[in-house]
């Protein structure tokens, strides 16, 4: 972990949308690094803040959205140090892409479906010219070669259809090449398995663990999907009602939660291997996100709750080398986990 | 189960080499199928015409040669003659074969003769007046429809403020109100309360001793004399153009590759054109076939309104005439105009859509 | 309970085509299957494999194209007027998407009480009254008075889904085709909705045709019942759940565990990955000769493989089943596999050498 | 339930229950302010026009010594070349013109159903067969059609003027038809009622009908203002000889006299303009609300 250098911390950010209802916050408070060759996963449900903040790092916020307070800085490829949210927009517009890329959520839409694929490498490549060189005619082709290498696509194909002509899986590696050819610092990835098959889901996650252990791109991935994580990410955050509830390296989150929230996901997520499990869903629903409760906002689905949970929000406090919580009562969700601990080396056992 | 199907059609070019050729086919057949539908639907309407000219009882044929009969004390025998010289019909042949003589007689382009301008050829009454309806309805639906075009993405980028409500709203009344009331307000106002312009001077296609040919004066002289039918055009039809691009416009905005676009660092400009507009545009293009229908309509009404003469205008005095030839031909050359119109506006836009290519039917 | 006296459901040889000309599609090609009382079978495969459709046949919502579906041992088209009635109350469908399933403009009451009214399943209004309380606390939207004049709109996903479970239950299936009833359902509500579906099953003794994409989900809803993998509208494994998921047989299945993702860093990570010789799935338009999944196939021998279509008990292991003739072979089961498949490997092995 | 008020007995009857309908439907409209005005407008042309006649002489009294005059107390939209009064004019003038748009409106929202319905429910031939038609039928400009047919039949009447707009603006709502009922049978919920055995006809008018009611209405409002186009047109030029005093025939006597050319009849020329134009922008505008009354998630709670 030492003389990790940091190429994105984000300090206190918080994120709210105006609507017809009030204000929706979004993000409160979030505070993170992520290494230069790092991979951070951010797991949540739907309504956890996860996609604004995912979105909030190229400052892609629809327009009712705004960011309320929080800094973002961004170490650049030639170490230039730069505050996200107080770039102008042409600033801004050279940032996206050329140092940070994102692949979305619904990469079936993401495509222009009247531009062939070998347009879309070009138009990227030309508003990128002026820091980028000249990647045009051959050279361009050459290095979106390359990138639809990198994703096991066949160029001779792709370059020429129109996205309608690939299937889904398909469509989401040509973005996953196109984030790749500017050789931006960081990717960024909103669910980019999600409402993919196994086989093509699995095709995916092989891509993109090349592009993390031999390219060294550094990726924030975003998703409901605890097996990306438990897949690819180093280290993972817990998101709920906009905040991170619990923060730490993978093995740490998986094996020794110490957040309830996180052992309530734990425990919803059936798995394969193994003999069948107890599973347990985690009472009641998310939180609006307009009215949130008092006090820490899982209190109202939670079975460690007590007074102070009602009145006070905990902070994420560090409970291991490595692992931060934002639970009042950790050390007793910790106990109580590693007592069960049973089920789970039993499934350990069952693997060897 | 529809899903199936999708995905069926999804990955069936990807069966490696046959695929470009097999796309071509599909394409090229659509284009003859478009070209089929166009010819059958034209030929249905010829049909539709003759049966209502020659077979309706009272209708034109028999009309025309009782008049005969009671007002020049002309025989039978004699006025069928006429009559049948006039419409280019064989009176005494069987049904059939009239028909098929009055097919043979279109695909000559053969209209009969006119009933009051005695033996000039309808044809030549028609072509003589179709150029300046073509004209006139041609300028005005490009620059409607671009004009519209760009203020409903003007209105959609500008969404919720106040250019967007006022231009919304007059979108909606203007759109709402006959185009031919528009022309008479156009008339009773700008020319006759206003006093601004001088209407009876515009009448007419083009000034007395204004001759044709490529030269600054014909073509401004014929702007001058269409310029009050296009302005009208553009009223009658500028505010659906508006409206719909306002609303396609708006859900394209929404669509995830114009978010992504933003996120891969693209130029505003070419966001707002290659991928908003282009997109946007293509929901207000499909309904350009029914509103090329509706002005050419419209046109019969419009240049009554401001004595332009075109097709309608002929359509108008031939039916206040009961020049019954003339009749059938301007409605036939109207029909196949809009046919051949709306061929054109489909087949431009499989070009713009390249989904339309595979998808083919629909 | 006694619930369990139902009638066995059975796909025999049944097959649904799409489309027409050269864009028609078989989309379901000769399954086969019986569902007794009270059992459950999870049909599980990638999308556009026929599940759904599948489900939708065994359901009687959808004629075979050829093949039969029987209810009681009696073609379901066939069935004379009163045991039409009976089938159509005994069997139900759930569907995936929470936000379609429901018409937007009748509230849950009326949802509810159409088909209690219609089959005259309540006498009276305070009848009514009441079933549709039990209703609601049986799928556990409670309490009741809440959700009674709610519209579609003003409930959750999973709320939805609950009250379409209601409205399945309202004439006392036994039978309950449930199309990815979770899919769409957030995270941590999935198995408050699939334990109450099991719940069901135990307590009303209720069949289900359990149909996901998800091997882990059919794993967790089925450890006592069986698992039928499809591929391209065919059956090509059929198996007793934890056999199938222990010691899979079909090469597919074993590519579906191998690649599933699991919520386990070390085990997902360390888990042995089976490569396919290709990422994308044939077109159903354009099917390969012989199996279908051949092209992809790890396992692939020329000749074998692509000559003729492995029949689905290729293998037969005391009632697990697989459409492999590789896996036939090599578990000594070659008198299954055809004279011509067997003649073609033979060949291609000759050539080979 | 043994002890029932007389005012919940009220509520139950049925006239309590068809007032307590509209009071509600009122309430609904009411919510977007435009398309309240623009119902508001609809109903008071359609009450003046149809009702006021009754109170009203049916020839409106000619007078040579008033020509061309301007609003006054008297005449409050002023007189015309024969100095007869032109409010009275337009009160008594719009009854058969907007009988003519609802019979149109009427004919062809019927056709477009059933064919619509048909050709969804159907498929196969029945569908490519009325598809085929529609596309046709769409494809004729209907004005010159009109205006021809007009020329050759000499409409007199009503019902064949109605007849003849109504069998030609169809396919539109035909085709839009079409593609509801079939993407509103495959929906889940259809299925689902399928498989409760509920019956076609809980199917057809309780699940799919009703989700296309609120369609069918903006519908008719707008094949209304449709074919209010065509009959002013056709009166306009003449070529429907209704005898009456209605709005087209108002204009169409503006021209033939020359009063459009004369800058003192701008009173005369306005007012049924402004009738037929706020009759049109009232049925759009009433849209908007019919809109809302037809979405079942503006229906009820907040």
């Amino acid at each position: 972990m030492e003389g990790r250098d940091e190429v994105l911390s984000v300090r206190d950010l918080e994120i709210g949308y105006a609507t017809g209802r009030g204000l929706v916050r979004a993000v409160r408070g979030v505070s993170f690094d992520l290494g230069d060759d790092e991979s951070l996963a951010f797991i949540g449900e739907s309504g956890s803040g996860k996609t604004t903040l995912g979105l909030s790092l190229v400052r892609l916020l629809p327009q009712n959205a705004s960011i309320a307070r929080g800094e973002i800085h961004f170490r650049t490829a030639s170490e230039e140090a730069l505050d996200l949210t107080t770039l102008d927009d042409e600033a801004l517009r050279r940032f996206r892409w050329r140092e940070c890329a994102m692949v979305f959520q619904s990469a079936l839409n993401a495509l222009n479906p009247v531009m062939r694929i070998r347009d879309h490498f070009a138009d990227t490549a030309k508003d990128h010219g002026e820091t980028n060189g000249s990647l045009k005619g051959r050279a361009l082709t050459e290095r979106a070669t390359e990138c639809l290498q990198m994703v096991q696509l066949d160029p001779d194909r792709v370059l020429g259809s129109f996205p309608h002509e690939l299937s889904g899986g398909m469509r989401q590696r040509v973005m996953i090449a196109l984030g790749l050819l500017l050789n931006p610092r960081v990717l960024i990835l909103d669910e980019p398995t999600t409402a993919l098959d196994v086989l093509t889901q699995r095709a995916i996650i092989e891509v993109l663990r090349t592009l993390k252990d031999e390219h060294r791109f550094a990726m924030i991935f975003v998703s409901h999907d605890l097996s990306l994580a438990a897949e690819l990410a180093d280290r993972v955050a817990t998101t709920y009602a906009g905040r991170i509830v619990e923060l730490g390296e993978v093995e740490r989150i998986f094996y020794h939660p110490r957040h309830p929230y996180t052992v309530g996901l734990l425990d919803a997520v059936p798995t394969l291997a193994g003999e069948q499990q107890e599973l347990s869903s985690i009472p009641g629903s998310p939180p609006d996100l307009i009215d949130l409760p008092a006090g820490c906002k899982f209190h109202p689905r939670c079975p460690y709750a007590t007074e102070r949970c009602r009145e006070e929000d905990p902070p994420l406090m560090e409970v291991a080398p490595g692992q931060a919580a934002a639970c009042w009562h950790w050390e007793k969700v910790g106990s109580d986990w590693e007592a069960r601990g049973g089920e789970r080396h039993e499934r350990d056992a069952h693997r060897a | 189960m529809e899903g199936i199907k999708r995905l069926a059609r999804a990955t069936a070019p990807a069966q490696g080499g046959g695929a470009l050729g097999a796309l071509r086919k599909i394409a090229s057949s659509y284009l003859l199928r478009r070209i089929a539908k166009a010819l059958i639907t034209i030929f249905v309407m010829a049909s539709l015409t003759f049966f209502l000219v020659r077979l309706m009882p009272g209708g034109p044929v028999e009309a025309y040669i009782a008049n005969l009969v009671t007002q020049y004390n002309l025989s039978h025998e004699n006025a069928e003659a006429q009559a049948a010289s006039l419409f280019s019909l064989d009176l005494n042949a069987p049904v059939y074969q009239q028909y098929l003589e009055y097919l043979g007689n279109l695909a000559r382009g053969d209209l009969g003769e006119s009933l009051v301008s005695r033996g000039v050829p309808v044809s030549e009454i028609v072509m003589a007046y179709l150029p300046w309806t073509l004209f006139s309805i041609g300028t005005a639906l490009i620059i409607s429809f671009s004009l519209g075009i760009m203020l409903g993405m003007l209105m959609a980028y500008k969404r919720e403020t106040k250019l967007d409500h006022i231009l919304t709203n007059l979108g909606s009344i203007v759109s709402s109100i006959p185009d031919y009331l528009m022309g008479i307000l156009i008339l009773v106002w700008v020319g006759v309360q206003w006093e601004l312009i001088d209407v009876t001077n515009m009448r007419g296609s083009l000034s007395p001793g204004v001759q044709p040919g490529f030269n600054l004066t014909f073509i401004a002289d014929a702007f001058y004399h269409a310029s009050l039918p296009i302005l009208t055009y553009v009223l009658g039809t500028i505010g659906l153009w508006m409206l719909t691009m306002r609303g396609s416009t708006e859900s394209t905005l929404g669509e995830d590759y114009v978010t992504v676009a933003k996120a891969r660092g693209l130029k505003e400009r070419r966001i707002a054109t290659a991928y908003v507009g282009r997109n946007a545009a293509l929901p207000p293009f499909t309904q350009l076939s029914i509103s090329i229908a509706l002005v050419f309509g419209g046109s019969l009404l419009i240049e009554w309104i401001f004595v332009y003469e075109g097709l309608g205008y002929l359509l108008y005095n031939a039916i206040q005439q009961r020049d019954y030839p003339v009749m059938q031909g301007v409605f036939l050359i109207i029909t196949t105009m809009v046919i051949v119109a709306n061929l054109l506006a489909d087949l431009l836009y499989s070009r713009l859509d390249p989904r339309i290519r595979i998808a083919g039917r629909d | 309970m006694s619930a369990t006296s139902g009638t066995p459901i059975e796909l025999e040889h049944a097959s649904r085509n799409y489309g027409s000309g050269n864009e028609r599609v078989r989309a379901v090609d000769d399954v086969s299957f019986t569902i007794e009382p009270g059992q459950t079978l999870c049909l599980v495969g990638e999308s556009g494999c026929g599940k759904s459709t599948t489900g939708r046949m065994a359901a009687g919502l959808l004629e075979p194209s050829q093949g039969r579906v029987l209810y009681g041992g009696k073609a379901v088209e066939a069935l004379p007027e009163e045991e039409k009635k009976r089938f159509r109350r005994a069997v139900q469908i759930i569907h995936q998407d929470p936000y379609a399933s429901l018409n937007p403009i009748r509230n849950v009451t009326q949802i509810l009480s159409a088909p209690l009214q219609r089959h005259r399943l309540v006498k009276s209004r305070s009848e009514l009254k009441s079933r549709l309380h039990e209703l609601l606390e049986t799928v556990g939207l409670t309490p009741p008075e809440e959700f009674l004049n709610k519209h579609p709109h003003q409930l959750s996903g999973g709320q939805r889904q609950r009250v379409s479970v209601a409205r399945a239950l309202t004439v006392g299936p036994e039978f309950i085709v449930a199309d990815e009833p979770v899919s769409m359902v957030d995270v941590s509500l999935r198995i408050g909705l699939l334990n109450m579906l099991l719940g069901l099953q135990k307590d009303l003794g209720v069949a289900f045709l359990f149909i996901t994409h998800d091997l882990a989900v059919a794993k967790h809803f089925s450890w006592e019942g069986r698992i039928g993998v499809m591929y391209l509208g065919r059956m090509v494994e059929l198996g007793p759940t934890q056999r199938l998921v222990g010691e899979p047989v079909h090469p597919y299945t074993r590519a579906l565990i191998s690649a599933l993702p699991e919520a386990d860093p070390e085990l997902t990570r360390s888990k042995e990955r089976l490569r396919l010789r290709s990422p994308d799935i044939p077109s159903l338009l354009n099917l390969p000769a012989g199996c279908p999944f051949h092209p992809r196939c790890p396992m692939y021998e020329e000749g074998l493989c692509d000559t003729d279509r492995p029949a689905e008990d290729a293998v037969d292991l005391e009632g697990h089943l697989a459409a492999c003739y590789v896996a036939a072979r090599e578990l000594g089961q070659e008198d299954r596999i055809p004279e011509s498949s067997r003649a073609a490997g033979a060949e291609a092995e000759r050539r080979t050498a | 339930m043994a002890a029932t008020t007389g005012e919940s007995r009220f509520r139950d009857s049925a006239v309590g229950r068809v007032l307590g309908w509209f009071a509600s439907t009122l309430k609904l409209m009411a919510r977007n302010k435009v398309g309240f005005a623009g119902f508001l407008v609809v109903s008071t042309i359609v009450l003046v026009t149809f009702i006021g006649p009754i109170f009203l002489p049916s020839e409106v009294p000619v007078d040579v010594k008033e020509i061309y005059e301007t609003p006054s107390l008297s005449h409050p939209l002023g007189t015309d070349s024969e100095g007869k009064d032109v409010l009275l004019q337009i009160i008594n003038g719009g009854r058969p013109i907007l009988t003519i748009g609802f019979l149109a409106a009427a004919i062809s929202t019927t056709i477009a159903v059933t064919l619509g319905s048909l050709s969804g429910f159907l498929g196969g031939r029945a569908d490519t067969g009325f598809t085929w038609l529609a596309d046709m039928v769409l494809t004729i400009p209907q004005l010159p059609l009109l205006a021809v047919l007009a020329g050759i039949l000499r409409l007199n009447s009503k019902i064949a003027v109605a007849g003849l707009i109504g069998v030609l603006f169809w396919p539109t709502l035909m085709r839009a038809i079409r593609a509801q009922v079939l993407s509103l049978k495959e929906r889940d919920y259809v299925e689902s009622a399928r498989a409760l055995g509920l019956g076609t006809p809980h199917i057809v008018f309780r699940e799919i009908a009703p989700n296309m009611a609120g369609y069918i209405a903006i519908n008719f409002t707008l094949a209304v203002t449709a074919s209010m186009y065509f009959v002013v047109a056709l009166t306009l030029l003449g070529l429907v000889p209704l005898s009456e005093d209605n709005w087209g025939v108002m204009l169409n006597l503006a021209w033939t006299r020359g009063a459009i050319f004369s800058k003192d009849s701008i009173f005369y020329i306005m007012a049924p303009i402004a009738a037929i134009a706020l009759f049109q922008l009232g049925l759009v505008a009433m849209n908007r609300s019919l809109s809302e009354i037809f979405d079942p998630r503006l229906r009820r709670g907040s």
